[in-house]
């Protein structure tokens, strides 16, 4: 039977991490990700969830906290943003060389200075290298579903890599849908119990976190790497896999949407896809062929299948929430560094767009793809929507 | 080149740095009188390898480990071990 | 007649290194049957190259600052996984991690009531890098951050008290012991390892090259510590003081600082002679706090 | 291809229940079987600010993510909004303002142009839950105002979002700012 109601992103993000049943569970609030953790500590205080909750002092605490629990042999789950994630950095890379499954859903929000609570992904993105698998959900429920994919990825023998489920903040975290949630038993058959074959036990007592000189760090990381190719794998499969599971969710790791000949390529990640489907779609009725790249997952990269769905097009635009000053948008660089490998090497063009919380509407995107096809833009990486600026001192 | 086993995570099993013989690090060596020996356990409890034990009611040195730090012979209550120096080779 | 070992040896710490001798009494306290956390620091990098191990128990480095908190999600795992009865979990870190850069971890650990024993052993300096000065190092010392110059004469703070930080934070159990005393270390651990809910206790570790004295010498210098009462030993079961390391006849501080070249600078030059007296001052005070002259 | 989509916003001030009038909403037609999407306007407003919340109802899927600028209806949650801003911003010509004020449509001197429905929220309010808390009653008197949800489905989510006495005082008073509306 299906639970299908109108819910707040955060409560279907807290519900789908109440089927899935961590042991254990730290966090640490932050705006825009609170009504998660909140949700949970309802689920806890009122026995609706039976899973050790630790109320850490710091978001880095946090994720520590779960590198124990984790190296004990727990599933383990925890949420954050912006400033919370970047105080995660340090561990996010230790628990990835551990090669712990921890699974973190991030409420996508930008980074001081200037303060700001608004949502964009300059925070998970720049956590890239960090070797963590990185999600992009489209909507709420995507967000909900992606929870048990990640698990299920992270926790794979062949993969054992921490994810993190990226959600737009505020625009997902706050909105209300109508939500397909799981039921318990259906999430069982989909998920099995976490049980590692190597954790932390007086039984066999094992050493983790060694320290790799010169003579095997290289190694370590060459590894880890060909974790993260399996990993695009046991993606794809996953999800389709979910798919015959839920009958719900996309089936491939870079879906794609509109006109298979279309000759531009618009390629955009989080709960901006959908407003880019929406102005392809009017574009199409004007008779321009747009078809949308949906980057469900930004690590592993799916540069094959970047090539093969850029294959034919004159264009490809990119619309992405971060900057990295001094560059570009790192997604811009991915998608040409993909395509700098394919015979068909389109035009590119990059904007930033959405940072801090600015709504993207509809009028905005299609300006800038209409500016693209026209060839009122240079080839290259924008501010999208950025006003005309006069610097001062003060 | 030679091939190297990475493990999943970088897990190690126990008691693995044992293949570790410390022992070249020393140029002093610990040298116990059983005679004048009491068999009152400071040297093996104190000693930071620990590489001390008894054995058949003897003290005994594992000099594959001994680092000769010497603090065996400081806490002797009898002066029973004498550091003498190792010539190599 | 000889105690099991949980604890190399093949081990790559400096002959005659005291923090070895904590770590060997405290897993032989415990018999084994506990989960180690350590932080980032001497322990750490020479026991564990890849792909070798000297641990004979479960052992977890993540790292340098968050011990308290790795330690908190162990305990909160075999909680959860109804494993509680496998072992206490155990924090082993070394002074800069603890009263430093893990303070904030350890807070948050003894804040919540995690029933871990927390072990700082404390050689008084960051000496896995090469000895530079931390919140633990005492005054006056010289080290690679606070050396002893024409115009600053070493170290000029004294060491931060985090056996009081514990005992703020209602930490069940708190005490001081020292290698000097390994029946005192053995029976301190035990008795936390008993107690359900967050303890801490600071052993005095001495450290030969960031102390400077000859190997042979460790625990040598690690009773005059005490004997000069500038290292007191004691400790307090739910916030009260129940027993203190009594000294027959309190030695003069010279005696101890006059061992170990990281004090050497001090009986140079008047400026010297005057922090001896503060250091004095300090043991003095020590002793008046916790009754230490018998 | 959505072959009908309607565009809401509420205005308000913090601590109204913009968002919750905005998400009852939301349940609301969900119930009547169609496609519903709320969200805020995310600030860092606190008590007393001016907020927005936002609504969609549609006979499909809603994909749309982004704020709404061009209003098929306002709902003004309390009158004195209208002397701090322009609530009746982009509101589409067809489209309609429902304004909790005691005045009659008429009286209002504001100058919106396009189909207008006012209705003193507040007084219901404390006549029947004896607090001044106009969302129920708003979202009463949009039902009954536009007829685009059932009254039984909002009666049935005010139920669900407010437990016992709460949740039965609430539903009367949405159900009274329906029949008014009608």
């Amino acid at each position: 039977m299906i639970m299908r109601k109108v819910v707040e992103g955060s409560i279907a993000v807290a519900h789908a991490v109440r089927t899935i049943k961590p042991d254990v569970i730290a966090a640490y609030p932050i705006t825009p990700q609170t009504h998660i953790v909140e949700k949970i500590s309802e689920y806890i205080a009122n026995g609706e969830l039976n899973a050790e909750y630790v109320r850490a002092d710091s978001e880095f605490s946090a994720i520590s906290i779960l590198v124990g629990a984790s190296a004990t042999g727990a599933r383990t789950f925890t949420s954050t943003s912006s400033q919370g994630l970047a105080l995660m950095h340090e561990v996010l890379f230790n628990a990835a060389g551990m090669r712990l499954p921890i699974v973190i859903s991030v409420a996508n929000r930008a980074l001081s200075a200037p303060l700001n609570i608004w949502n964009d992904q300059q925070d998970s993105i720049s956590q890239r290298d960090s070797g963590w698998i990185q999600f992009y959900a489209e909507d709420i429920q995507e967000a909900h579903d992606l929870l048990a994919i990640a698990y299920r990825v992270s926790e794979d023998i062949e993969v054992r890599l921490p994810s993190m489920v990226c959600m737009d903040g505020f625009i997902l975290t706050h909105a209300y849908e109508p939500v397909e949630l799981f039921e318990e038993s259906e999430i069982r058959d989909f998920l099995p119990d976490y049980n590692p074959e190597v954790y932390l036990t007086t039984e066999n007592p094992l050493t983790f976190g060694a320290l790799a000189t010169p003579e095997y760090y290289t190694e370590f990381r060459y590894v880890q790497t060909r974790a993260m190719e399996r990993a695009e794998k046991k993606i794809a499969e996953s999800l389709k896999e979910f798919n015959e599971h839920f009958q719900r969710g996309e089936t491939d790791l870079l879906p794609v949407h509109g006109p298979e000949d279309g000759d531009v390529l618009v390629v955009s990640s989080g709960s901006l896809v959908s407003t880019v489907k929406e102005v392809a779609e009017k574009l199409g009725n004007d008779g321009f062929g747009v078809k949308v790249g949906k980057m469900l997952c930004f690590r592993p990269f799916p540069a094959d299948a970047m090539r093969k769905i850029a294959d034919g097009v004159d264009k490809v635009i990119v619309f992405e929430k971060d900057v990295s000053p001094g560059s570009e948008g790192a997604i811009f660089s991915e998608v040409k560094g993909a395509l700098y490998h394919s015979e068909n090497r389109p035009e590119a063009y990059g904007f930033a767009v959405g940072l801090g919380g600015r709504d993207v509407p509809e009028r905005v995107l299609e300006k800038l793809i209409m500016e693209c096809i026209r060839g009122e833009r240079k080839e290259g990486f924008h501010f999208g929507d950025v006003r005309p600026v006069r610097e001062a001192i003060l | 080149m030679d091939e190297v086993v990475i493990t999943l995570g970088g897990v190690v099993k126990p008691g693995t740095a044992r293949k570790n013989k410390t022992g070249s690090w020393k140029v002093f060596k610990p040298v116990v009188d059983h005679e004048k020996c009491i068999l009152c356990m400071r040297c093996v409890n104190y000693c930071p390898e620990p590489c001390i034990s008894v054995v058949d009611e003897k003290i005994e040195m594992d000099y594959d480990y001994c680092k000769g730090c010497g603090i065996c012979g400081d806490v002797c209550p009898v002066d029973a071990i004498e550091m003498v120096y190792e010539t190599k080779g | 007649m000889n105690p099991p070992d949980f604890f190399g040896p093949g081990h790559r710490a400096c002959a005659g290194c005291g923090c070895v001798i904590t770590l060997r009494h405290v897993l032989q306290a415990l018999d084994g049957k506990c989960f180690v956390v350590n932080s980032t620091g001497c322990m750490e990098v020479v026991s564990t190259p890849y792909p070798e191990s000297s641990w004979d128990v479960p052992y977890i480095h993540s790292l340098f600052e968050n011990a308290g908190a790795v330690a908190s999600g162990i305990e909160s795992a075999l909680k959860a996984l109804g494993r509680k009865d496998e072992g206490k979990v155990v924090v082993i870190a070394g002074d800069g991690a603890t009263a430093d850069i893990g303070v904030q971890t350890l807070s948050g650990m003894l804040f919540r009531g995690h029933d871990v024993l927390y072990i700082c052993y404390d050689n008084e300096a960051y000496m896995n890098t090469g000895v530079q000065m931390s919140g633990l190092t005492p005054l006056g010392a010289h080290t690679t951050t606070s050396p002893a110059g024409k115009v600053i004469p070493g170290n000029s703070l004294d060491k931060k008290d985090m056996p009081s930080f514990a005992l703020a934070h209602k930490a069940r159990y708190v005490a001081t012991s020292s290698i000097a005393y390994l029946g005192d270390i053995k029976k301190k651990v035990r008795k936390a390892g008993g107690i359900v809910g967050p303890s801490y206790i600071q052993i005095h570790s001495p450290c030969v090259p960031g102390w400077g004295y000859d190997s042979s010498k460790t625990v040598e210098v690690a009773r005059l510590a005490v004997e000069t009462g500038l290292y007191p030993i004691f400790e307090y079961e739910n916030g009260e003081l129940i027993s203190v390391r009594k000294i027959k006849k309190r030695k003069p501080v010279e005696e101890y600082l006059r061992m170990q070249a990281r004090f050497r600078h001090l009986f140079k030059d008047e400026r010297g002679k005057e922090i001896i007296e503060k250091i004095q001052e300090i043991a003095d005070m020590n002793a008046k706090k916790f009754g230490l002259d018998a | 291809m959505s072959v009908f989509i309607v565009e809401v916003r509420i205005h308000g001030r913090g601590g109204q229940g913009s968002v919750t009038a905005a998400e009852l909403l939301a349940i609301s037609a969900f119930k009547d079987g169609l496609y519903s999407q709320a969200f805020p306007s995310f600030g860092v407003e606190r008590r007393g600010a001016p907020v927005r919340a936002f609504l969609r109802i549609s006979d499909s899927k809603i994909t749309k993510k982004t704020q709404i600028y061009e209003p098929d209806y306002i709902i003004v949650q309390d009158p004195t909004l209208l002397d701090v801003e322009r609530v009746d911003a982009g509101l589409k010509e067809d489209g309609m303002a429902i304004i909790n004020t005691p005045k009659r449509a008429e009286e209002l001197d504001y100058g919106i142009n396009t189909e207008l429905k006012t209705i003193d929220a507040t007084r219901l309010a404390i006549e029947v839950l004896g607090r001044p808390i106009t969302n129920t009653a708003m979202i009463g008197a949009f039902a009954g105002a536009t007829g685009l949800i059932s009254i039984g489905s909002i009666k049935d989510a005010i139920m669900e979002r407010f437990s016992g006495q709460m949740g039965e005082k609430n539903a009367r008073l949405a159900e009274i700012a329906y029949e008014r509306m009608r």
